[in-house]
């Protein structure tokens, strides 16, 4: 394995070179292509079908999220950050709604962290079942999508009973919740864990011990641990490296603490590992859930927090576990109604520098292999 | 990359002072539209330092405040933790070996340290090496643009032997360049491309520094509090449909 | 006119093929029966794979244009007509042009010599297996101009792949066919015979599938080529020339309209003529099941009952579905749509039923039945594997196939020589 | 079968041949030419065929058309077209080839006129239904087979090419 420093840039300005040896091919890929999982643009340097290097091009989906905030108040902004990973849309206003209450010192009630936990762990459950069936399909495997989108609606069903939205969903707020759960609710996730085990069961079954699926992700797109810390890549391809890290249990937030699950880790960082470390995920997600949803305590949803949210001078960083990785909320504080500066760490962006490395020497196939397992979602890497 | 992409080919308009020569594009260029005459948002401030004095001129502790906002006029006063001094051996550590170079404070439970900018390569290979805050977590940059040093450019750091996270920060005036990290953490590559993008920070030693989620042909720097939305969106719409912005 | 007439009967009751027998009108029907079937199978085809995957896949498939999305292939091959056909600038016009015209005719020259009964063929050739072989082998031609002739990097690759790949499975393709042709050789005569009726004949002569001769040679050889066949017609999991996710669409990207459905036609009938090949030389062709244990008149009889009763039930079951229709009056004319295609089954199923036609028909019947099986199994490849890597894929047909073929064969041929 | 409009047939395929060997050499695009090739060689089977050899013409499509010319076009579309088109086609030795083109050509006409003698007049003696038999025959027979020590050379020879082949290309075995 290269070290990830030593990487060099792919001299793509300099046509000499790559015109005068013959065995080299520059592909692009993207940013209209079917694995590329939105508008990401990938220029592939080849050799046959060896890939030489790559160059991420990314920025097409640029919405300029944190010049936004700083034109807009704290409330107002809630709803942006749902946009940036919108299949996580749940954790992302987590983060966001928990930087801001670090920053106004206050804390929500035990009420609403429950219903939180509950519903950002069903949404990292939707998110891998997201990821799950497109990778299957960018690996060629068609059917497991069309199963992991049937399960994940009941999820969405969930939300839009709880929230209206399902996709982004805005279901927290500063200091709170604004709804209460539903009349049902409880019935309603209790059903959902019962329902999705066997289902979850389903989706290894058909991929977890089919030779094609091995010989296509075990060996592929590997990455150390070693590497991973220093490109900064976190979540679930960091612990199928083998580091065993999650923001859940290192620096817990909202009340993780009082939760029991445990933190799947593999030991040779290939494709396979992530895969099944997004597998167990998934069914500690459903234990985390099936622990919070028993233990709903009775009493207020929101914090006492202003109307109009002017919270302190000073500055925060807030980071949670999303389904990606670690998202960061780095939140300046001029005194005034909106942020001076709100910063996004977005797990996606970071994780997909390592696309370069986990691809190099491989063949063009693993190429849409590793940017599937990396798990992007473009809103978020391009904000 | 070469800057001259980037920067306004189009002369400054009156008012504003001209950059030094050979420094790169400054905030108040970004204004130097064809529609010169727009207002931005913020006004740029008019008197600038001259950023070679920089490293030697800003003594450090000098009347750095804790609080980032503290070159802006007093906001309406919500009452607010402050921050206090945060101790620990490392600290103390680094404060035997860098005197008072280095500031470090808790605010609302989480610990930074601001660090003079002629201190911070050592610091951060020291941080890293030492005492092993082996992740960066992130890498931004915050524009006061009243202030002399505009920019505070943080590093989010965390150490996985120690669980802990801190943030470095230093400041640095407007056409100042900083050492890259990319040698320290690789991460920083895509990081110091986007703080550059989004601040015209340059980062000396950086393997390929360019834009990064802005086109290549991108006229200023939009995370400056000095650039104009609206001036933006009216030379766009000029350009490119021919009539008046509607904003 | 008389002279035609005779010339039209005289064939009749002959036991060859119109084109041995040389009766050119016979020929041009058959011909023309083939094409007008073939083409009606692919549309077929078209529609049960959308279906079937569509059920595999817990969703429904079409469902809009026609009861049960019936008339979905026709109103996709008129949108397909209608659409421009597009020629990149840079392209190759005349290659261009030219490449998918060779894959279909690649395509469906080999139904020459398909064996749909013991008369029922166009011709019969003395080297039918080979003519198949080669004249299949001549659409990788078109594959690969045409990925070259569009200029374009991905068609390129997915040509490459394409070309690569064909060339190596049909090596152990040949290895598993050369060792059918071997067993046919085990006669008293110990000639054997190229001949597509010919191999199903020694088939007949020799009382068992050659599946099931020497087992388990018979079956590895089937294997062999089982798994070649789904490579050689770049379907799932070997699909990497049109791998969507990787190469958008492979060799045929910049196809449109009416050229790029001549690629998917030629698709689907090179599935048709792979399985053709493997029913005749390993599943009997066109003979019925236990066409030697069961034998007698009324064995005769029970067999020929199948196409009738196939047709019958298919007929029941789009009666049931009719009559789930919804009631609502928007779905009237669907309803009526259903109810009429059930009466056509119901009516053909009564007249196979009817001996005599029954008799003639039964041997295209189970051949037919067997290449379905074939077809099921394409498309439950494609709902279940993922697809094979460019390497993988290579080290299979080299690694895996190619020996195995060699081994089975000198098996063959060492069983062969002790057995006569 | 009797056969039908041979003589038809004949000029039909040999004119395929000769135009589809005049395009071999007269177009500036490779992969045209290649096509041609393949257009020749497939007429040249369908000759086989009309001489009674079905399985010398199957063989031909097989491995020509099918196997070698995919393989050449593979070379090809890795070339830079581009170049190829803008270099000249004939040498300055067009002369000399002319000359022993027109030689060859007389060749062909004396055999042709004068040569009756030398080649029995009719057909190959085996007929369509046993020609493939016929073949093996010659190559493979316990009693007939005069080729089988020259048939095992050549494949030995193809077996040295072969090795030879993947030797020379490959860097590191």
């Amino acid at each position: 394995m290269t070290d990830p420093r030593t990487l060099s840039p792919l001299e793509l300005e300099n046509p000499d070179k790559t015109y005068l040896d013959a065995n080299e091919l520059i592909i692009n890929m993207g940013p209209q292509h079917p694995a590329t999982h939105g508008v990401l643009r990938v220029i592939l340097r080849l050799d046959g079908e060896k890939v030489l290097g790559l160059e991420c091009v990314i920025g097409y989906l640029h919405r300029g999220v944190e010049k936004i905030a700083e034109n807009r108040t704290y409330t107002m902004f809630n709803p942006y950050v749902d946009r940036m990973d919108y299949v996580a849309a749940v954790s992302n206003g987590l983060g966001y709604c928990e930087a801001v209450e670090k920053l106004l010192s206050v804390e929500a009630p035990p009420r609403a962290q429950y219903i939180r936990v509950i519903l950002t762990e069903l949404n990292r459950i939707a998110s891998h079942q997201l990821w799950l069936g497109t990778h299957a399909l960018d690996i060629g495997a068609i059917t497991p999508l069309f199963y992991t989108f049937r399960d994940r609606e009941e999820i969405l069903k969930i939300f839009e009973k709880y929230c209206g939205a399902r996709l982004t969903t805005h279901a927290f707020r500063i200091g709170g919740l604004q709804y209460e759960a539903y009349e049902g609710f409880e019935k309603d996730v209790k059903n959902f864990v019962s329902f999705v085990k066997p289902k979850i069961d389903e989706y290894e079954e058909l991929l977890t011990t089919n030779r094609i699926w091995l010989e296509r992700t075990k060996g592929v797109g590997v990455i150390s641990g070693k590497d991973c810390i220093a490109l900064g890549v976190t979540g679930p391809v960091l612990r199928a490296s083998g580091v065993k890290w999650d923001i859940r249990k290192a620096l817990p937030y909202a009340n993780y603490k009082n939760f029991d699950f445990e933190v799947p880790i593999g030991t040779n960082g290939d494709t396979y590992d992530r895969y099944i470390v997004r597998m167990i995920e998934m069914r500690q997600s459903l234990r985390i859930i099936e622990q919070a949803v028993g233990g709903i305590p009775e009493g207020p949803i929101m914090a006492k927090v202003p109307k109009v949210m002017k919270p302190p001078v000073g500055e925060v960083y807030h980071s949670i576990e999303a389904p990606k990785g670690e998202l960061g909320y780095f939140i300046v504080s001029d005194g005034s109604t909106q942020p001076y500066r709100v910063r996004v760490r977005p797990p996606s962006f970071v994780n997909l520098q390592a696309l370069d490395l986990m691809c190099r020497n491989q063949l063009v196939a693993d190429v849409i292999a590793v940017i599937g397992t990396l798990d992007i979602v473009l809103g978020e890497v391009d904000r | 990359m070469p800057d001259e992409t980037k920067s306004p080919s189009t002369p400054l308009p009156e008012g504003e002072p001209k950059p030094t020569a050979g420094q790169p594009a400054t905030p108040g260029a970004v204004k130097a539209t064809p529609s010169g005459s727009v207002q931005s948002e913020i006004k740029a401030p008019s008197e600038k330092p001259s950023p070679t004095q920089v490293p030697k001129a800003a003594a450090p502790a000098a009347a750095k405040p804790a609080t980032p906002a503290a070159g802006h006029p007093a906001p309406p006063k919500p009452a607010g933790p402050v921050p206090t001094p945060w101790e620990s051996p490392m600290i103390s550590k680094l404060k035997r070996t860098y005197g008072s170079g280095i500031e470090a404070l808790a605010h609302l439970g989480q610990n930074y340290m601001t660090v003079d900018r002629s201190l911070l390569p050592e610091i951060l290979q020291v941080l890293r090496d030492e005492e092993q805050f082996d992740y960066c977590v992130d890498l931004t940059a915050v524009h006061y643009p009243k202030r002399e040093k505009q920019f505070d450019v943080v590093w989010v750091l965390y150490s996985f032997p120690r669980n802990e996270r801190i943030r470095v920060k230093t400041l640095i005036a407007d056409g100042d360049t900083l050492p890259s990290s990319v040698p320290l953490w690789t991460t920083t590559n895509w990081l110091e491309r986007e703080v550059y993008d989004m601040f015209g920070i340059k980062f000396e030693g950086h393997p390929d520094l360019k834009r990064i989620l802005l086109p290549d042909g991108w006229k200023g720097f939009p995370l400056r509090k000095d650039y104009g939305i609206l001036q933006q969106d009216n030379e766009w719409v000029q350009i490119n449909l021919g009539i008046e912005s509607g904003q | 006119m008389h002279v035609i007439i005779d010339y039209i009967q005289s064939y009749l009751g002959s036991d060859q093929t119109p084109g041995a027998a040389g009766n050119w009108f016979w020929a041009t029907v058959y011909v023309l029966l083939v094409f007008v079937g073939l083409s009606v199978a692919v549309i077929a085809m078209n529609w049960l794979e959308r279906k079937i995957l569509a059920h595999m896949q817990v969703r429904l498939g079409p469902m809009r244009v026609g009861p049960h999305g019936l008339l979905q292939p026709i109103a996709d091959a008129l949108k397909l007509l209608l659409k421009e056909d597009l020629i990149p600038s840079e392209a190759d016009k005349t290659v261009f042009w030219i490449a998918p015209f060779i894959v279909v005719l690649a395509a469906f020259t080999v139904f020459v010599v398909v064996p749909f009964g013991p008369t029922h063929a166009i011709t019969d050739m003395n080297i039918g297996i080979l003519f198949m072989l080669g004249v299949s082998s001549l659409s990788v031609l078109g594959i690969v101009t045409a990925g070259w002739a569009s200029n374009s990097h991905y068609p390129l690759i997915g040509a490459l792949r394409s070309s690569a790949q064909m060339v190596s499975y049909e090596v152990a393709m040949g290895l598993a066919v050369v060792s059918v042709i071997l067993m046919t050789s085990l006669n008293p005569t110990g000639t054997g015979t190229l001949s597509m009726i010919g191999i199903v004949r020694a088939q007949q002569a020799q009382g068992t599938w050659f599946i099931f001769k020497f087992f388990p040679l018979g079956l590895i050889g089937f294997f062999i080529f089982a798994v070649a066949m789904v490579a050689e017609t770049n379907r799932a999991p070997f699909d990497l020339p049109e791998a969507e996710s990787e190469l958008t669409a492979g060799f045929h990207t910049e196809y449109s309209g009416f050229r790029w459905s001549l690629f998917f036609l030629a698709e689907y009938s090179a599935m048709i003529a792979v399985s053709s090949i493997a029913v005749t030389l390993w599943l009997g062709g066109w003979l019925r099941p236990f066409p030697n244990a069961l034998q007698g008149a009324r064995w005769d009889f029970f067999f020929a009952l199948f196409p009738g009763i196939t047709f019958l039930f298919l007929g029941a079951l789009a009666i049931f579905s009719a009559s789930r229709m919804p009631k609502h009056p928007y779905f009237r004319i669907q309803t009526l749509g259903l109810a009429g295609f059930a009466a056509v089954l119901v009516l053909i199923g009564a007249v196979l039923l009817y001996p005599p036609v029954s008799r003639v028909v039964q041997d295209v019947f189970w051949f037919s039945a067997k290449v379905a099986a074939f077809m099921y199994l394409y498309i439950w490849y494609r709902g279940t594997f993922p697809r094979y890597r460019f390497d993988q894929l290579m080290k299979v047909g080299w690694k895996v196939l190619l020996p195995t073929g060699l081994a089975v064969l000198i098996l063959t041929a060492t069983a062969g020589f002790f057995v006569r | 079968m009797a056969p039908v409009a041979t003589p038809f047939f004949f000029y039909l395929l040999a004119a395929t041949m000769i135009i589809g060997g005049v395009l071999v050499i007269t177009r500036k695009n490779a992969v045209h030419s290649a096509l041609a090739l393949i257009t020749a060689l497939l007429a040249q089977a369908g000759i086989y065929l009309m001489l009674y050899a079905p399985f010398v013409a199957g063989v031909q499509i097989i491995l020509y058309a099918g196997g070698i010319m995919v393989l050449f076009l593979f070379v090809i579309m890795l070339i830079s077209i581009e170049r190829t088109e803008k270099e000249r086609q004939f040498n300055k030795q067009w002369l000399v080839g002319i000359a022993t083109a027109g030689a060859l050509g007389g060749l062909f006409i004396a055999v042709y006129t004068k040569g009756k003698s030398l080649f029995p007049e009719g057909r190959l003696s085996y007929p369509e239904s046993g020609n493939t038999q016929g073949v093996a025959d010659l190559l493979y027979g316990q009693h007939t087979g005069t080729y089988m020590f020259s048939f095992e050379i050549a494949s030995l020879l193809l077996l040295v090419a072969i090795i030879g082949a993947v030797v020379m290309a490959k860097k590191r075995i």
